[in-house]
C-alpha cells in the first residue's frame, strides 16, 4: 500500500506541531498544576504579530518573527501576572484558574478578530520556494522539515534548560513540590513568571509555523489547545518528555484513523482516544 | 429551616442586582418606545431595511465581506438621490450563522426597528429559522447567499437571488459523464451548501452509472494531507473539491502540490469564480471542469463593484465570484422593488416573484414563483488559469 | 411586544438549562462541559419524532428525555472514574464525540442540512386541539416548564439528598465512609440533570422550527458554564438570574451604539473579562453560595 | 478471648517500597478504649485508614465480630459494620454549616430514599442535643469553614456522636476510631472529649485513640497498642506496658 508512507510523513508533521504545542502546555501544567486554557490564544497571538510585521509592515522576517515571539511571551507573562498569581495567592481551585483562564482566551481571541478581522491568512507568501522533498514515498515540504527539526531543537534546548542551569533546577524544585521550593528560598512567583513567558514564546512559535505550513485565523486556539491537552494526557501530563510521545500517538492514531474510518470522525477519534486513556491509564504512559 | 448562611452582604448584592434587571428591562422599554415613535415626521425620513449577517463565530468570514459591500451599494444609492427621493438605511444585526440568534435578530428587527423588509439568512440555517417569523410578520426576506434545496418555496415571503446547489451539480455531473468518467473521487466539507451540490451531483451521476468515493470534512480542518492521500489510492477518473469556502479550497490546493498529486480536477462555483486562485494554481487546475453561475469577468457593473470596493476598502472584494456579485445586486433590487410597490413586505414579497431578466452585477435575475433564482449554471473548463465557457 | 415574548422565552429555555446545569456543578460539584450534547439529544429525538413520525411533541419530549437519561448513565459512569480536572476534560470529550454524530450521522440527523419545519407543540382532549402556535402562547408553556424545573430543584435542594450532594461536593471521600453510595448520588443528579436538558432542547426545537449541529457545540456548554458561574453556583435563583443576565446581554448591547462591525466581537470581549472579574473577585457568582 | 470485636490477621502494606504496616495481627476488645501509641511513622494513622478502607490493603484480613471476614474493605460499606472515625487532619464539609454537618449523617442513605426525606423533628432532635453536647448548638447556622480550629475539631466528634444515634447506616456506630483528637485543643476542651469518650464507654461502644499526650492515655485507655515501623511492639494494661524497656527505647531511641 504507499498510502502508509504518506500516512506516516503526514503524521510525523501533524504530531511535530502537537509536539510543541505539547511542551508548552506541559511547562506551566507541570509548575502552576492547572490546565491553562489561555495557552491557546498564544499560537494566534504569535501568528498575527509575525503576519502584522513583516505582511503589513513589510519588516524583515527574522526580526518579525523574534518580535513577534516576545509578543506572545509577554501576553503570557501578564496573564500569569495579573490574573493567575492573585488567583493563587488566594489558594483558588484548579477549576476557578480553569476557568479565569478560559476567560483570557475569549477575550483576546475577540480582541486579535477586532484587529485583523475574521478572515483567514497565511504567512506562507513571506518565504520564497517551499521546496518539495521525497522519502520512501512519502512527500513534505521545506517548512514542514522545518518544524520537525523545531521540535528536536526545542526538546534540546528545554533538556539542557531543564538539567543544566539554576534556574531549570528551580522550575524543577517547584514542579515537585512548590511549598518545599518555597522554604529551600526559591523565589517562586518569579520563577513562574519566567516560566509562563517561555511556555507563551512556545506557543507563539507553534503559531508562526502553523502559519507558515497552512494559516491562521483568530479562532484556532480552541481547537489546538484541546489538541495539546489530549497529547500531554496520553503521555502522562506534567511530563514534557511523555508530552512528545504523546503528541506523536495521537497524530498516528488521527492519521490512521482518516485512513480506516473517514476524516468526518477526527475530532471524535481524537477525543475517544482521550477518554480511554483517562479511564484505563489517568497517569499516561510516562506518569511524572 | 433553610439556613441563611451569610449575614448582610447577600442582602446588598440582592438589591443592586435586582435594580440591573429593572434597568435592562426598563431600557428595554424605553428603546423600545422611542424607536416606534420616529414613524411619524416628515418623507425625507429614511427607509429602513433590516440585515441579518453572521458577523461572529464560524460565519464570520463571510459576513463581514457582505457587510461592506451592503454599506457600499448603499453608499452609492443615496449619492444618487436615494430611493425616489428618500435616504436608504441599513440596520445591521449579527445572526450568527445559527437558527436562535437569526430569530432573535429577526424578531428585533421587526418589532422594534419596524423593517418591510429584511436583507439576509446570510447561511441557510439563518434563512431556514427566520422564515416563519418574517411570514407570520408579513415582512419579505430576502437572501443573497443561501443555498441549501430546503428553501425552495418554502414560503411567499421569502426569495432569493443565489441559485439552489441543485442546478450546478447536474450541470457538472453531465459534464463528467459525458467526459466518459466512471469513477469520481469526491472531498465535501460539512457545510449545508457543500451538501447541496454533492447530493444533485450524486444523484445525477450515479443515475447515469458512475460511482461515487466520498470523503467528509468538519469546516474548521486545517490538515487534509490524510483525507487527499486516501482519495489519490482511490485512483479515480477525476477528483470534485466541493468547498463552502475559498481559504479551505486554497489549504486543499497547496496540500495537492505537496503531495505532489496532480488529479483531473472538478470543483464548485465557489472556487469556479475566484480567478486570483485559479491563476495561482494554474497548472494544477488546467483543464478543470466547473460550472459558473455569476461573474462574467466583462460585466461592467461587476468591474465597477470590483473596482469600488478596493477603493472604498483597500482590499479586494472576498468570494467575487459567488456571493459578492448576489449581495450588490440584492440591495439594488430592493430600490428597485420599492420604487416599485412601496416599502411593504408583503407588495414586495409579490413582486420579488414578477422580477424577469434583471440586468446586476451577478448577471440575468430571474425569481420563480418558488422564490428560487432561474438560471443554471453555464459548464465552464480551466485554461491557463481562466475558466472559459465550456462549448 | 412580540420581541419581548421572544426574549422571554429564550430566557426561559436557558432558565431551565442553568437550573439543570446548577444540579449537576453547583450542587455536586461535577464540572460538565457537555451540557449542550444533552440539550442537543433532546433537541434532536423530539425533531426527528415529531417530524418523520409525527408524534405529539409532549411524547416526543419524553422520548428525548428517556435517550437522554440512558445516555447520561453511561457518560455519568465514564466521568465519575475521573479526578479533579479530568473530569471537565472527559466532558468535552462527550460533547465533542455526540457534536460529530449530529453532524456525522446523516441519515437520522439530516448532518449539516439540520432539520427545518419541526412543529410547534399542540394538546389534544377528544375534539379539542389547541396549538401553540403564537410566541405569548409558547411564552406560557414554556413558563410552566421553568416553574415545574425550578420546583424541582428547589425539592431537590430541600431534600436531605440535596444536602448529601454538596457533601460530595466538599469531600466525597469523607461522606463515603459515613455510609453513602456516593457514586449512585452523582449518577442520579447527573441523569437528571441530563433529562431537565433536553426537556429545554425540546422546547428549543419546536420553538425555533429548526435546529442544527451548529448550536450543540463546546462553545454552548461554556456559555452555560459561565452563565451557571455568573448567577451563582448552589443556588437556584442564581441559575434564573444568570439565564436572564446572558440572554439579554447580547440583546441589549444590539441597542448600545457599538460600531456594528466590532460590535459582535465586543460582546466577546465582555464575556471572557467577565468570567476573568468573576472568578478574581466573586467566585460565588452574584447571589450563589458556593465558593469554587 | 471471646470479647474481641475487631481483629486483624497479617495486615500488610507498603507506599512505594517503605513498610507502612508490616504483617500486623491485632485485637481490639469489645466496649473497652484501646490507645495505639508508637513514634510519628510507625503506622498508626495507615491502620485506621486500612480499617475504613481509605487505603486500600496489600495483603491480610480483617475480621468483624469473630464472622464476617475481609481481605477488601470499601470505605462505604464501613458505616453499614458500625464502624466510624475522625480525621486527623479535619474533614468536615466546609461550606456547610454546622447543623448540615450534622445532619447529613443522620438521615437516609438511599438515593430514592432522601430524595423523598426533607429531614424531620426526630433528626433535628438528634443534631441539637449532640451539638448542644459538644457547645456547638448556638454556632449551628454558621459554615464550618468559619468555625476556629477547636471548634471544627469537636464538630468532628459530634459528627462521630450523631453516627453513633444515627440508625439509618443500618447499625448504629460502635466501633469508633479517634484520630489525635485532642491534638490542639484547650483544656476545657479535652475535659468536654475525655467526658464524652467515657460515656460512650459506659453505653458499651468500643473506642480507638490514636494519641501521644500519656497522661491522657493513662487516665482513658483500658488497653495499649505500641506500635513500631508497622510492627506490634507490645499489648496490654496501660501502665505494665508503658513500663517495659523497649517501648521506652523505641520512642526515646528516635
Amino acid at each position: 500500500m504507499d498510502i502508509v508512507p504518506q500516512l506516516i510523513a503526514n503524521s510525523l508533521i501533524a504530531g511535530s506541531i502537537y509536539a510543541i504545542l505539547t511542551l508548552g502546555f506541559n511547562l506551566t501544567y507541570s509548575t502552576a498544576k492547572f490546565i491553562d486554557i489561555g495557552f491557546g490564544v498564544e499560537t494566534a497571538i504569535g501568528g498575527y504579530s509575525v503576519f502584522y510585521l513583516c505582511k503589513t509592515l513589510g519588516l524583515p522576517l527574522y526580526f518579525g518573527i523574534f518580535l513577534g515571539l516576545f509578543c506572545s511571551g509577554l501576553v503570557s507573562f501578564l496573564a500569569y501576572r495579573f490574573i493567575y498569581k492573585p488567583l493563587r495567592a488566594r489558594k483558588a481551585s484548579g477549576t476557578v484558574l480553569l476557568i479565569a483562564s478560559l476567560g483570557v482566551l475569549t477575550a483576546l481571541q475577540a480582541l486579535v478578530a477586532i484587529l485583523f478581522t475574521s478572515q483567514f491568512q497565511t504567512l506562507s507568501g513571506l518565504i520564497q520556494a517551499n521546496r518539495v522533498f521525497e522519502l520512501l514515498g512519502g512527500t513534505f515540504t521545506a517548512v514542514q522539515l522545518s518544524i520537525f527539526c523545531t521540535v528536536l531543537i526545542l526538546s534540546v534546548l528545554l533538556a539542557f534548560l531543564l538539567k543544566g542551569t539554576l534556574f531549570g533546577k528551580a522550575i524543577t524544585a517547584i514542579s515537585d513540590d512548590e511549598e518545599v521550593a518555597k522554604i529551600v528560598g526559591i523565589n517562586t512567583e518569579r520563577v513562574m513568571g519566567e516560566v509562563f513567558f517561555i511556555s507563551g514564546m512556545i506557543g507563539g512559535l507553534a503559531g508562526i509555523l502553523i502559519g507558515f505550513d497552512t494559516g491562521i485565523e483568530p479562532i484556532m486556539g480552541l481547537s489546538w489547545l484541546l489538541a495539546a491537552v489530549v497529547a500531554a494526557i496520553v503521555g502522562g501530563i506534567g511530563n514534557l518528555y511523555g508530552g512528545l510521545v504523546g503528541a506523536y500517538l495521537l497524530a498516528f492514531a488521527e492519521n490512521f484513523g482518516i485512513w480506516k474510518i473517514s476524516g468526518e470522525w477526527k475530532m471524535a477519534i481524537a477525543f475517544g482516544l482521550l477518554i480511554i486513556f483517562l479511564v484505563w491509564r489517568p497517569r499516561g504512559l510516562f506518569p511524572r | 429551616m433553610e439556613p441563611e448562611a451569610q449575614g448582610s452582604g447577600t442582602s446588598l448584592i440582592k438589591t443592586v442586582l435586582w435594580l440591573v434587571v429593572l434597568i435592562l428591562i426598563v431600557g428595554g422599554l424605553i428603546i423600545y418606545g422611542k424607536k416606534g415613535g420616529e414613524e411619524k415626521e416628515a418623507s425625507k425620513e429614511p427607509i429602513k431595511v433590516g440585515v441579518m449577517l453572521p458577523l461572529t463565530g464560524d460565519g464570520a468570514p463571510y459576513g463581514e465581506p457582505a457587510r461592506n459591500v451592503y454599506l457600499l451599494a448603499t453608499e452609492e444609492i443615496n449619492t444618487a438621490g436615494g430611493v425616489s427621493g428618500q435616504p436608504l438605511e441599513l440596520i445591521i444585526e449579527d445572526s450568527k450563522c445559527n437558527g436562535k440568534d437569526a430569530t432573535s435578530a429577526a424578531q428585533k428587527l421587526i418589532n422594534i426597528d419596524k423593517v418591510q423588509i429584511i436583507l439576509g439568512g446570510f447561511c441557510s440555517s439563518e434563512s431556514i429559522a427566520a422564515t416563519p417569523v418574517a411570514a407570520a410578520a408579513k415582512v419579505a426576506l430576502f437572501s443573497p447567499g443561501s443555498s441549501s434545496p430546503d428553501l425552495t418555496g418554502i414560503s411567499p415571503y421569502f426569495f432569493r437571488n443565489y441559485p439552489s446547489d441543485a442546478s450546478q451539480g447536474k450541470v457538472l455531473a453531465e459534464a463528467a459523464v459525458a467526459k466518459g468518467w466512471k469513477k469520481v473521487a469526491f472531498l465535501q466539507e460539512q457545510t449545508d451548501y457543500a451538501l447541496g451540490v454533492f447530493k444533485a451531483f450524486s444523484a445525477r451521476f450515479t443515475e447515469l452509472g458512475g460511482t461515487i468515493i466520498k470523503e467528509e470534512v468538519p469546516s474548521n480542518t486545517i490538515d487534509f494531507r490524510s483525507v487527499l492521500s486516501k482519495l489519490k489510492t482511490a485512483n479515480a477518473d477525476a477528483f470534485f473539491l466541493d468547498p463552502q469556502t475559498l481559504p479551505v479550497a486554497e489549504r486543499v490546493f497547496k496540500q495537492m502540490q505537496d503531495l505532489k498529486w496532480k488529479p483531473v480536477l472538478m470543483f464548485n462555483d465557489v472556487v469556479g469564480g475566484a480567478p486570483e486562485t485559479l491563476a495561482t494554481y494554474k497548472d494544477l487546475m488546467e483543464g478543470a471542469l466547473t460550472a459558473e453561475f455569476t461573474a462574467d469577468p466583462n460585466n461592467p457593473k461587476f468591474t465597477k463593484l470590483l473596482a469600488e470596493y478596493k477603493t472604498k476598502y483597500g482590499v479586494d472584494l472576498l468570494y467575487a465570484s459567488s456571493y459578492g456579485p448576489t449581495e450588490y445586486d440584492a440591495v439594488y433590487l430592493i430600490k428597485t422593488g420599492i420604487e416599485a410597490v412601496g416599502n411593504n413586505g408583503e407588495k414586495f414579497a409579490v413582486w420579488s416573484r414578477t422580477v424577469k431578466d434583471w440586468e446586476g452585477a451577478s448577471g440575468k435575475t430571474t425569481i420563480g414563483a418558488d422564490g428560487d433564482r432561474i438560471g443554471g449554471h453555464t459548464l465552464k473548463i480551466v485554461k491557463d488559469g481562466k475558466a472559459e465557457v465550456m462549448k | 411586544m412580540e420581541y419581548l415574548t421572544h426574549l422571554a422565552v429564550l430566557v426561559g429555555i436557558y432558565s431551565i438549562l442553568a437550573l439543570s446545569l446548577n444540579l449537576v456543578l453547583g450542587y455536586a460539584g461535577i464540572i460538565s462541559v457537555t451540557h449542550a450534547a444533552f440539550f442537543g439529544l433532546g433537541a434532536y429525538t423530539s425533531a426527528i419524532l415529531t417530524t418523520v413520525y409525527d408524534l405529539n411533541f409532549f411524547l416526543a419530549a419524553l422520548c428525548g428525555v428517556l435517550v437522554a437519561a440512558i445516555i447520561s448513565l453511561f457518560v455519568g459512569t465514564v466521568l465519575s472514574k475521573f479526578r479533579g480536572d479530568f473530569v471537565a476534560l472527559g466532558s468535552v470529550g462527550f460533547n465533542v464525540i455526540v457534536w460529530s454524530v449530529f453532524l456525522n450521522v446523516q441519515e437520522l440527523t439530516r448532518g449539516p442540512l439540520g432539520i427545518p419545519g419541526i412543529g410547534r407543540p399542540n394538546l389534544e382532549f377528544g375534539i379539542w386541539n389547541y396549538e401553540f402556535s403564537s410566541n405569548v402562547s409558547f411564552l406560557v408553556l414554556s413558563v410552566i416548564f421553568v416553574a415545574l424545573v425550578y420546583f424541582l430543584c428547589q425539592f431537590i435542594e430541600k431534600s436531605s439528598f440535596g444536602r448529601a450532594l454538596k457533601a460530595i461536593r466538599e469531600d466525597e471521600e469523607a461522606l463515603q465512609v459515613f455510609g453513602y453510595r456516593t457514586l449512585h448520588y452523582k449518577l442520579a443528579v447527573f441523569v437528571i440533570g441530563a433529562g431537565l436538558a433536553s426537556i429545554a432542547g425540546a422546547l428549543f426545537a419546536s420553538y425555533i422550527t429548526f435546529i442544527d449541529p451548529s448550536t450543540f457545540t463546546i462553545n454552548e456548554s461554556i456559555f452555560l458554564l459561565s452563565v451557571v458561574i455568573l448567577g451563582g453556583l448552589a443556588s437556584n435563583r442564581g441559575a434564573l438570574i444568570g439565564a436572564l443576565a446572558l440572554v439579554l446581554l447580547p440583546e441589549f448591547l444590539r441597542f448600545v451604539g457599538f460600531p456594528s462591525d466590532i460590535a459582535a466581537q465586543m460582546r466577546q470581549v465582555v464575556y471572557g473579562v467577565m468570567l476573568i472579574v468573576l472568578m478574581l473577585y466573586r467566585p460565588q457568582g452574584l447571589v450563589g453560595e458556593y465558593k469554587l | 478471648m471471646t470479647s474481641t470485636i475487631l481483629q486483624t490477621k497479617h495486615l500488610f502494606k507498603h507506599f512505594d517500597g517503605v513498610k507502612a504496616v508490616d504483617h500486623l495481627s491485632v485485637s481490639f476488645e469489645k466496649g473497652k478504649i484501646t490507645s495505639i501509641i508508637g513514634p510519628n511513622g510507625s503506622g498508626k494513622s495507615t491502620l485506621i485508614n486500612l480499617l475504613t478502607g481509605l487505603v486500600p490493603l496489600d495483603a491480610g484480613e480483617v475480621i468483624i465480630a469473630h464472622s464476617l471476614h475481609f481481605t477488601r474493605v470499601k470505605s462505604h460499606e464501613v458505616a453499614g459494620f458500625g464502624l466510624t472515625r475522625t480525621f486527623q487532619d479535619v474533614r468536615l464539609f466546609e461550606q456547610l454549616s454546622v447543623l448540615d454537618n450534622i445532619l447529613v449523617v443522620l438521615t437516609e442513605r438511599g438515593v430514592f430514599a432522601s430524595l423523598f426525606e426533607t429531614h424531620g423533628t426526630l433528626h433535628l432532635a438528634q443534631a441539637e442535643e449532640v451539638l448542644k453536647k459538644m457547645g456547638l448548638w448556638e454556632k449551628r447556622h454558621s459554615l464550618a469553614i468559619n468555625l476556629s480550629y477547636g471548634q471544627r475539631k469537636l464538630l468532628e466528634i459530634a459528627r462521630v456522636l450523631a453516627m453513633t444515634r444515627s440508625a439509618r447506616t443500618g447499625r448504629a456506630a460502635d466501633i469508633i476510631f479517634f484520630d489525635e483528637p485532642f491534638a490542639g485543643l484547650f483544656p476545657e476542651m479535652r475535659k468536654v472529649v475525655v467526658s464524652v469518650m467515657k460515656e460512650l464507654r459506659a453505653e458499651g461502644r468500643t473506642q480507638i485513640l490514636v494519641e501521644h499526650n500519656m497522661e491522657l492515655i493513662r487516665e482513658l485507655s483500658d488497653e495499649v497498642v505500641v506500635l513500631d515501623a508497622g510492627e506490634l511492639l507490645a499489648q496490654g494494661v496501660p501502665n505494665e506496658v508503658l513500663a517495659k524497656r523497649e517501648v521506652i527505647e523505641a520512642y526515646l531511641g528516635e
